[in-house]
């Protein structure tokens, strides 16, 4: 049996190996954090502090009622030195706490540790992974408890732990399975007991032979769970395509992954989530990959929230000169940011520096209708029709060409040898269509 | 008042061309250009009949009531075009086969009713005579035009069956056949549209 | 760092790959099929496929009033397509009326590269056939003779194999695979275009469906109406497909991206539907080929294909699979 | 049964209307930018020219040849069309007011449709039978709707493109019709009548 697959995608260049084999070491502690009080899809936080309060590590600092949410935390020790909007790596600006650090890096424990996960009943596994405000940390933030309290009457029977790591240059959650595959497997089996789901799925493409062989042997003895091969392609950890890939299920259109009975997480999430339910350690740091031809000290670092990037580009040794494009995430989906004056959230996977030489140039030329777009579209889409309908303004067009389920992987521009932005054309289709129907 | 008789002859050959500015009566225009002789012929068959029938149409426009006015507006162009019809019948038999069922499709063609409707049926009697004129003298322009390009480089002659043929190029010229066919009408027609649309373009902005 | 930070939507990396870079690798692919014609026909054959060529890029050169005369190198894959499809005897102006008639009204006219509807190189080729046609689709064509280079080909002619009963007696298998017999520049020999064409689908230039679906067609209509009741038992599917420009045409004409459907199953339509209008008219029409009539009528019923032919999109299911 | 079968495949592909015989042009270039509207005008001109073809043929014989007054052929023919136009409409609108929302819009325009015209004068003057002039009719008209869907397919996707200025519109259409009919000439020879 081949590496498990999926109908379309793109093959680019991997660049892993600036940081593949670099382990994950912690960068210092920053002298003063900005943690945006939304760094989750859902409602924003309100702050608990208010200016000049002296805060621990690990206090909770921001909360909301609304269920879909999730709390912030002190990164550092020290003080609150205001409450004001601040730069998002998602383009605006956010209200944000800014902490300026005492250096002593004093903690607090809200949380009892707890050593075996039947001691808790799925309540107070999702209580503790409330309260310690676990997001998604692949980069799309929905909040970790929400996923594991599905709805009245859909049964999750499988969980998928998305090892994928399919983003070019990013090795972030290739070196948390090589160096915490047992985090991974506790963190595993704690969301499958919150979910009472029997089967338990470690999805890695098969560019990483050592995380397969780490993570296979970490599971050994462990009939519930299973280590499965992917085939390495853009996107194979995307959500649809990694359960189609996995359970051969189809996650139907306008659908979430538990209409076919499936949660997936990601490596990141789950280890934050097995240190939340065994130390009671809230979410205050997270792997970042800081890479790119751009960087003068490629790493893998462990990076407290709210860092900001200049500091950690800093650390990594600068940005070199003909750095010419600034990433929050990876290179076929992350966010280009006008200044590194922007704090690591829950969100970020990796910051990427990338040289012009590296960057992409799209020029908008003409389609040659090379159906290159088509081939590559893991979701079936005709993209460069959605394209010219967008240019054209024709919405309806594209609502009719399902402009809506487009997943944004990126894949139609990266392939178009016309060099057409095509997902930036149909993001515009998108959200006038989704504008659209909410009217 | 003499310049506007004057303008509604010359509106009808440029600024309201069938042909290249309404884009009306393409169906003749398309079918009969292959040589000038059936191309001019046919222009001057429309001229009879637009003239004829804008008269009777403009002296009849307070006797015709308006529901009906249409097939009232039919009937007379069909009228004329049947008179047409027997005269080329009668007097030109070798352009008559030539044009074929063109000429009875005279009576569809939209040039003679929109005029009809646009102008002839509102209109005195006189300004809508040299309307006729004019349109039909901008749709024998169009025709021409036509039939000459296609009948010089399709054909390589100029008035070809009649009794002033050129024998235009040496005896080595191999003409363009396909301009004499019909996708040779549709491509010629095109290209002078987006000609005379270059060549207004140009004189508006001067 | 220097200057500013670059703002763009994501993705940030792309292929290297390039509509030129495309166009070079269809220039590679037909280059075996230029270089048997070379030796089949000789010097007349160098002639029309350079003067071709050359009239395609200087014509696009001159209306796009663009220095570069190469460019993105889809007119020298239009001149060099046209050239193809012409007997090696044609005279100089053949190619360059019909290059010129190619690019500026198969191509420019609708707007350049991407923007046409029919294949350029056929849209020449179409008004060559119906201005010029004794000069290019004749009873007669040039007989080839093979490495003599300087030979005067226009000497000795005869009938192409399609053109009844006998002539299709005279050629063996082996001449229609080799290429050497009467016949266009591009059409004659049959390994030189499998061998090109399989460059384009290394490439993943072209996609299985239309060669498959067109070729699929003409052999299975081939074999059961060419071969059998209808007109001469020496016709059969293979004859059919070795013959004239259906290999010329599936592999390299209706590949053509710009004017063939773009969703799968639009494509399959697209091949299967120039397969049978070339047999139709090779076997009831007046005409020997039809090669050039299937595509073009093809091409235009491509925006209607790709309308209805929409994929449906993932997830696109009434009923969930669930165990 | 042999001949009906070349008729309708003469007029549907060899000697296509629109694109071989230039009858119907108006139309053609008119309607021929929505598929909708390409849909329902070919539609609408398939039923008139069914009923017309026949109505005139049987007036033709029955009426204008017994009484000797065929040199009011013209007359006669344009007034039926233009009254069968108008059946049509009313008899629509009252039978079936679904057919005449699509229909409806289309079928005025239609008595200038020379197309229409064409048919019954041909009809006639190539001695078709009844039922040939039927058929003649059906294959004329399915050619003409088949020249104009083909057509608004086409300029749906240059609708879209970057076609210069000065062509836009009538212009690009004709030469795209040209080469359609060229692309058409390759069926002749196929069938004779």
């Amino acid at each position: 049996m081949g590496a498990a697959n999926f109908r379309g995608g793109v093959h680019p260049e991997h660049r892993k190996e600036l940081t593949a084999s670099l382990a994950i070491t912690a960068a210092t502690i920053p002298r003063k954090v900005v943690i945006p009080l939304q760094q989750h899809i859902g409602a924003p936080c309100e702050p608990l502090v208010k200016v000049g309060d002296a805060v621990k590590v690990g206090q909770m600092i921001g909360d909301s009622e609304a269920f879909v949410s999730a709390p912030v935390h002190a990164s550092i020790s020290g003080t609150v030195a205001a409450i004001e909007p601040y730069n998002h790596p998602l383009g605006r600006k956010v209200t944000a706490i800014i902490i300026e650090g005492d250096g002593r890096d004093e903690w607090c424990s809200e949380l009892e540790p707890v050593e075996k996960v039947d001691d808790l009943s799925p309540e107070e596994i999702r209580a503790r992974i409330r309260s310690a405000g676990i997001v998604g940390l692949g980069g799309a933030a929905f909040p970790a408890h929400v996923k594991l309290s599905p709805p009245e009457g859909k049964a999750i029977d499988t969980v998928i732990i998305n090892g994928a790591e399919c983003e070019p240059y990013l090795t972030a959650d290739h070196r948390l399975m090589l160096e915490r595959p047992e985090d991974i497997v506790f963190g595993l089996e704690v969301i499958m007991k919150a979910l009472g789901a029997g089967r338990g799925i470690i999805g890695i493409e098969d560019n990483k032979p050592d995380a397969l062989r780490v993570m296979r042997q970490a599971i050994e003895g462990k009939s519930d769970m299973s280590v499965v091969a992917l085939k390495t392609k853009y996107p194979q950890g995307a959500e649809k395509m990694l359960i189609l890939a996995t359970t051969r299920r189809r996650v139907p259109s306008g659908g979430l992954p538990l209409d076919v009975g499936v949660v997936n997480h990601n490596v990141g999430t789950t280890v934050a989530i097995a240190e939340a339910v065994r130390k009671g350690k809230p979410l205050i740091e997270r792997v970042v990959t800081v890479t790119g031809e751009g960087v003068k000290r490629p790493a893998n670092l462990m990076v407290r929230l709210g860092t900001l990037a200049g500091d950690l580009l800093e650390y990594c040794g600068g940005l070199r000169e003909d750095t010419c494009k600034l990433i929050m995430g990876g290179p076929m989906m992350g966010l280009a940011q006008p200044t590194a004056d922007f704090p690591v959230v829950k969100g970020t996977s990796g910051i990427l520096a990338l040289t012009a030489e590296e960057a992409a140039v799209y020029e908008n030329g003409s389609c040659i209708r090379c159906a290159s777009c088509v081939k590559a579209c893991p979701i079936n889409l005709v993209p460069t029709f959605i394209a010219q309908a967008a240019e054209h303004g024709l919405f309806d067009r594209a609502e009719k060409l399902h402009a809506a389920d487009c997943i944004e992987c990126g894949c139609c521009s990266y392939i178009c040898p016309a060099g057409i932005p095509l997902t930036q054309w149909i993001r515009i289709a998108k959200a006038e269509v989704l504008a659209r129907r909410r009217r | 008042m003499k310049n506007s008789y004057l303008a509604d002859i010359t509106r009808g050959i440029f600024k309201e061309n069938p042909t290249f500015r309404l884009v009306l009566g393409m169906c003749p225009t398309l079918a009969v250009t292959v040589l000038v002789k059936n191309g001019l012929g046919m222009g001057l068959a429309v001229v009879a009949v637009l003239t004829c029938s804008n008269i009777v149409i403009s002296s009849l426009r307070r006797f015709i009531p308006e529901q009906v006015r249409i097939p009232c507006y039919i009937v007379i162009i069909a009228t004329f075009v049947s008179i047409v019809e027997m005269v080329l019948q009668a007097f030109v038999p070798s352009l008559y086969a030539a044009l074929g069922v063109f000429v009875p499709l005279i009576v569809v063609n939209c040039i003679i009713l929109g005029r009809a409707e646009a102008f002839a049926g509102k209109q005195p009697v006189l300004r809508s005579l040299c309307d006729g004129i004019g349109s039909g003298l901008g749709f024998t322009l169009g025709l021409l035009l036509l039939s000459l390009v296609r009948e010089v480089f399709g054909n390589g002659t100029l008035l070809a069956e009649t009794n002033y043929a050129v024998q235009l190029f040496g005896p080595n010229f191999e003409p363009m056949r396909l301009l004499a066919q019909p996708a040779g009408a549709f491509l010629v027609l095109g290209l002078l549209l987006a000609l005379t649309n270059i060549v207004f373009k140009r004189l508006q902005i001067e | 760092m220097n200057g500013k930070l670059v703002i763009s939507s994501s993705p940030h990396v792309r292929t290297i790959q390039s509509v030129q870079s495309i166009m070079i690798d269809v220039l590679i692919a037909l280059g075996p099929v230029a270089l048997v014609a070379v030796l089949l026909f000789g010097k007349q054959a160098l002639i029309t496929m350079a003067v071709g060529m050359g009239a395609a890029m200087l014509t696009e050169a001159l209306w796009l009033r663009r220095w570069n005369i190469f460019g993105d190198g889809s007119a020298a894959v239009t001149g060099l397509l046209l050239a193809m499809t012409l007997p090696a005897n044609v005279p100089w102006w053949i190619p360059v009326i019909g290059a010129a008639a190619a690019i500026i009204i198969g191509k420019q006219l609708y707007g350049g590269i991407g923007q046409n509807i029919f294949n350029p190189a056929l849209v020449g080729r179409a008004i060559l056939v119906f201005s010029w046609g004794s000069r290019l689709s004749g009873k007669i064509w040039p007989v080839p003779k093979p490495f003599h280079f300087f030979a005067d080909i226009s000497a000795v002619t005869t009938a192409t194999p399609l053109a009844g009963e006998a002539e299709a007696m005279e050629v063996s298998l082996s001449q229609l695979l080799i290429g050497n017999m009467a016949g266009c520049l591009g059409e004659t020999s049959a390994i030189a275009l499998i061998f090109g064409a399989f460059w384009l689908f290394y490439k993943g230039h072209i996609d299985w469906r239309i060669p498959g679906g067109y070729l699929a067609t003409v052999w299975i209509m081939g074999t059961l109406l060419g071969g059998g009741i209808y007109i001469n038992p020496y016709m059969t599917g293979l004859f059919h497909l070795l013959t004239g420009g259906v290999l010329l045409g599936a592999l390299f004409m209706a590949t053509d991206m710009v004017t063939s459907p773009v969703t799968p199953s639009g494509k399959l339509i697209f091949g299967v539907g120039c397969g049978l209008i070339t047999m139709l008219i090779r076997l009831y029409g007046a005409y020997p080929e039809g090669v050039t009539f299937a595509i073009l009528t093809m091409n235009a019923l491509t925006p209607l294909i790709d309308k209805f032919t929409i994929p449906r999109k993932f997830g696109e299911v009434k009923r969930l699979v669930r165990p | 049964m042999e001949k009906l079968i070349t008729i309708l495949f003469i007029y549907i592909l060899v000697d296509n209307f629109v694109l071989q015989r230039f009858f119907g042009i108006c139309p053609f270039l008119g309607v021929s930018r929505k598929m909708e509207t390409a849909m329902g005008m070919g539609m609408a001109v398939v039923f008139v020219i069914t009923i017309s073809t026949l109505v005139t043929w049987l007036i033709h014989y029955y009426v204008l040849v017994p009484l000797g007054i065929e040199f009011l052929q013209l007359v006669t023919f344009i007034l039926v069309i233009a009254g069968m136009v108008q059946l049509v409409e009313t008899f629509l609108r009252k039978a079936s007011p679904t057919l005449y929302q699509g229909l409806g819009i289309y079928l005025p325009l239609i008595t200038t449709n020379c197309a229409v015209l064409a048919v019954a004068l041909l009809a006639v003057r190539q001695e078709f039978t009844l039922l040939e002039s039927v058929v003649f009719g059906i294959a004329a008209s399915l050619g003409f709707w088949m020249a104009l869907v083909i057509m608004s397919g086409i300029r749906e996707r240059l609708e879209l493109s970057k076609v210069p200025a000065p062509l836009q519109g009538t212009a690009i259409t004709l030469i795209t019709a040209s080469i359609l009919s060229l692309a058409f000439m390759g069926f002749r020879g196929m069938m004779t009548l």
